[in-house]
């Protein structure tokens, strides 16, 4: 089953069917996200209009890990089974996972200021793992390039990707292990939901969004690696 | 086992006859640490106060700066491809580097440190932790730079590229090392954050050796 | 069947086919000699060998069975000399060859090796003052330390040992590749020509690499 | 001439090529920076107080650490015995790789303290006296940095060796450095601490790359 | 007197004398070939006469003068290669060669050197791919750069120039050595015998270090 995808021409060829309509749902979704964060929610009692923030800063954290965590199994699928389209994966990935990154940072130190009165709290640490999570992510894009054997850097970053994954949980459960600033988790927990459909259902749309986004991203990547990759390849056999 | 041994003796001999650099990271601990006073200004009041942090920051850098030589000069002359055709395994070659590497810079900062408390006039009451806390936190930095540094083997800018790998996992450890020292100075209990310390020193006792292995291997073409 | 067998092997270094559909056999007690251009892939083929180095297609087979199926047990049939020196510089020229012996676990006979090589008189000089081919006399010192043991590594495989030896160092390293074979062991070994081929003579086969040029 | 500016263009090719490392001596600025804030504890007072003198002794480290790698390929590789005997004279062999060690590293360094000092909270008004103080200190640390370089180049344990030739030398110049972004905070006047910074350039302008010449042709035997 | 005289040369390495008393005299047009076991003092000998390092007694002389007197013409005429080879990984072969060339004023032809030495297909690849033998090609495609032009150095010291070279890199390294000769050059080499040896012939005398043993 895997193998049948995991073919690189046979990828292209279903990213390419794939492709305009997760594009389609990218475009959709964020309209009516957009509509429903800035228009149709309530502002909060305490913060006024500045929780509108969270309708970013909350579904690209999400995406942020998620993409992280991606890139994780796709490196363990290319160090145990060695396939090439695992590496294409997590090298296309990763760039967007620290934009995503750079995302939260940016939203969240800028909702900060207001209610927290500060833009950075060097000892919390919610903030200092994302940051982290930055650092990791722009690990990962410089050894991927560090090499000229471009399969030596893949493995490279694979290594690495698997080791940093620790750093998951710990953004995920720090605001439980420590006293921070940052609030406890209201949506992702095993108990459900604990905040206002009014809140949760523009919030869930944005994530949906962020989530089609980074697919079709993803997607539009990947097949520009491998195409690059065929170019090199007739490139070096012409010059034979 | 008897490799293990076999290979941290090399190193340490290595070091000490100067092939490498045992002093470098102790020398560069202590110059680096008296330079702050000349950049900050010796006011006896803000000394004491960022001494721990000061001492921590650059304990960490220096350990950091020893990292690229770790296997580099195995890397050149062809001494790692033997170690991957010894006996040996792998895990165990990472561990004895680890080892040695953490006997050369981690030990001696540990030595440094009270010399440089008392430079920086910190109280007698944070000497022992500031010395438990590096004791818990040296082995990490050791553990994690190695992955670093044989991630990085044979890297264009391989320098540039351990840092940026190995700073940010060792921020953890600075935060922490240097919680422990305010919090003894400030007179609160600190064991918890001991505790935490020495998780970070398991967990990466339990990572880094493998990660380091699978690492060197790839190393060599 | 009986030593290494190779067959239908592909070599590919950064994208290049160095070279391909190589196929050898050697026996025990024989050995080969590797020739070709500089850049015709014998390096590569040594590290494949060894194991450090992927072959982009092809199967290895000791004593008919695929290398593949147990690294570990291929690796301790081996003993390998690059094209560098793993010489210390700091450590004197008997530690440095102890530490090696040890390492691969044999019993560490440094003085006959030393002897073996011509370079007793050296024992206690630092590495760092030795000359290139004093060197590299280190270096393949290393051979003599397990071969009379029966942990001996069976598999040789040296890459241009002779490189900077006296004609009567590459009469030392003959010997004890002869000696080798005698044992019933396998060398193969990258060579331009030069007196160690001929000290070799009727117990080397030849390949050229350049045959198998892509 | 037209020898000299090859060296340092080929240099420079090396630097962003990767073979050497040029981004090491920011990376490491702009990390070590960083990292001290987490150390030191975020007190808002505190940090903006002893920003200046931070960056000046980061900047300074990072310097350093570029130092050992000056010379050494070269050293290796054989190309300092070609240079001993190319026409090129030896002070212009010496003048050119300080001129490319500054370009690779202090004017980085210069670019990133503005950065830094953002993060540091330092008024606007330290800025320029910042810059400026960097502009007249980093080739003086190239220079005199470059003979300890050379005068190690070989030895045992060069790393520490340079650390201990170069970083006392370095003090006036960081004293300086700091002083300016020291007075211009306390709104004092500062244009002749920058002659004295001034002055130490031309010193080592004056000295180094002789000494340096000289101490590279005894390395090479 | 034309060409290199030396007379009563003494080495001393580290307190251990290497050899004493070392006299020879190559006229333009001659090659000299040294020998000698490993550690005899090859290549002291050549750095020496290089002025890389300082001899303990005896004299050097160049067309009569005594090369102390000025070290920098001295400098000028020579072209150097020794056991290592200066070449930067990061730079492509045709850098690497023209950044020398240009270094040592000559007007830099890197096209020719390169087909002279047969590395002209590798002219765009980062030098960190060569193999053993390639690099080695690559730092001695220097000799050729000059070889041709009036400020071209009269004075060849080659360590070992063919380590590492295949049969057809040593024919080609020795039509150069015997072209430099032609113009009136000298050429001091130092080498183990083999296939250089031969090429170069009756334009060569050689001098066995051995003999000059303390
Ligand atoms: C630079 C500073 C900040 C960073 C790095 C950051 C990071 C994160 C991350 C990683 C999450 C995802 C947590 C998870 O899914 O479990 C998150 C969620 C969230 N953040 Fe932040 N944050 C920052 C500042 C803020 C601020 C200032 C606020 C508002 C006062 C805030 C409010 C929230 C909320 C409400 C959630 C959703 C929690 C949930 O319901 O699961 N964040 N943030
Ligand atoms: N720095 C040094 N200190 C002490 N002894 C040295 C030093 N450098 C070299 N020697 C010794 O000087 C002798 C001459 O070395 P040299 O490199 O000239 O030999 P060589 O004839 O070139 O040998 P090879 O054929 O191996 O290249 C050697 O025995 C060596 O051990
Ligand atoms: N990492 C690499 N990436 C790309 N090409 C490489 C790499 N390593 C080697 N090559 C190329 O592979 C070819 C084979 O190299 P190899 O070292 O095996 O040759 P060799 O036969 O041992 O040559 P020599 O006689 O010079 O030692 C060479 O042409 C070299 O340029
Ligand atoms: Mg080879
Ligand atoms: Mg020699």
């Amino acid at each position: 089953m895997l193998h049948r995808f995991a073919n690189p021409n046979r990828f292209s060829r279903l990213a390419a069917a794939v492709l305009p309509w997760v594009t389609g749902a990218t475009i959709i979704l964020f309209v009516v996200g957009i509509y429903f964060a800035l228009f149709a929610s309530p502002a909060d009692y305490q913060q006024g209009e500045t929780v509108r923030i969270m309708y970013v800063h909350v579904p690209a954290a999400w995406v942020a890990m998620a993409c992280y965590t991606f890139i994780a199994v796709m490196s363990a699928v290319s160090l145990i089974w060695k396939h090439p389209l695992a590496d294409i994966a997590a090298r296309s990935a990763a760039p967007l996972g620290a934009g995503f990154t750079i995302i939260v940072l940016a939203t969240g130190s800028l909702w900060g200021r207001p209610t927290w009165g500060t833009w950075w709290e060097w000892g919390d640490a919610r903030l200092t793992s994302v940051l982290v999570l930055l650092f990791l992510y722009l690990g990962h894009i410089a050894l991927t390039h560090a090499f000229d054997n471009p399969a030596r850097g893949a493995k490279a970053a694979a290594v690495l990707a698997l080791v940093g994954f620790v750093n998951i949980p710990i953004i995920k459960f720090s605001v439980e292990w420590w006293a921070t600033l940052h609030q406890p988790a209201s949506v992702i927990r095993l108990d459900g939901p604990t905040i206002h459909s009014s809140i949760l259902i523009p919030l869930l749309i944005m994530g949906l969004a962020f989530t089609f986004y980074f697919v079709t991203m993803l997607l539009v990547r990947m097949r520009a690696e491998l195409a690059a990759r065929k170019a090199r390849a007739l490139r070096l056999n012409a010059a034979e | 086992m008897i490799g293990l041994l076999l290979l941290i003796r090399r190193d340490l001999k290595l070091a000490f006859r100067g092939g490498t650099d045992a002093a470098m990271a102790v020398v560069f601990f202590i110059l680096a640490a008296t330079l702050f006073p000349f950049g900050v200004g010796p006011d006896p009041e803000i000394l004491p106060r960022i001494g721990g942090g000061v001492i921590w920051v650059v304990a960490l850098l220096a350990a950091m700066l020893s990292l690229e030589r770790m296997f580099s000069a195995d890397y050149e002359d062809g001494s790692l491809e033997q170690f991957v055709l010894s006996p040996l395994p792998m895990v165990m070659v990472a561990l004895a580097k680890i080892i040695a590497h953490w006997l050369t810079t981690g030990v001696l900062l540990l030595v440094a440190a009270p010399v440089l408390a008392v430079f920086y006039n910190l109280p007698a009451a944070a000497f022992v932790p500031l010395i438990v806390s590096m004791l818990l936190g040296t082995p990490t930095l050791s553990l994690i730079g190695a992955i670093g540094a044989a991630l990085t083997l044979g890297a264009r800018r391989s320098g540039v590229l351990i840092s940026l790998l190995v700073l940010p996992l060792y921020i953890p450890v600075l935060i922490f090392g240097a919680l422990v020292v305010d919090s003894a100075l400030a007179g609160r209990e600190y064991g918890a954050l001991l505790m935490v310390l020495g998780g970070f020193l398991l967990l990466a006792l339990a990572a880094a050796p493998w990660a380091t292995a699978a690492a060197l291997r790839q190393a060599i073409e | 069947m009986q030593g290494l067998t190779v067959k239908e092997l592909d070599c590919v270094r950064g994208d290049r086919l160095v070279f391909a559909g190589v196929a050898l056999a050697v026996n025990p007690g024989r050995a080969l000699l590797l020739s070709g251009a500089n850049g015709s892939g014998k390096s590569s083929l040594l590290r494949i060998l060894a194991g450090l180095l992927p072959q982009a297609a092809g199967t290895l087979t000791w004593e008919g069975e695929d290398i593949a199926d147990d690294a570990e047990a291929h690796r301790r049939r081996i003993a390998y000399i690059g094209h560098a020196d793993p010489v210390k510089p700091g450590l004197t020229v008997c530690e440095n060859l102890e530490f090696w012996a040890r390492l691969y676990g044999l019993e560490p006979e440094i003085e006959p090796a030393l002897y073996q090589f011509g370079i007793e008189a050296l024992a206690d000089l630092p590495a760092r003052y030795l000359s290139a081919g004093q060197r590299r006399r280190l270096t393949l010192a290393r051979l003599a330390v397990g071969q009379n043991s029966p942990y001996g590594p069976p598999l040789w495989l040296l890459d241009e040992p002779a490189t900077g030896l006296d004609p009567s160092a590459v009469a030392m390293l003959a010997n004890s590749i002869l000696a080798h074979l005698a044992n019933e062991g396998v060398a193969i070994i990258a060579s331009h020509g030069g007196l160690l081929d001929e000290a070799l003579g009727g117990h080397a086969d030849r390949l050229d690499l350049q045959d198998a040029a892509p």
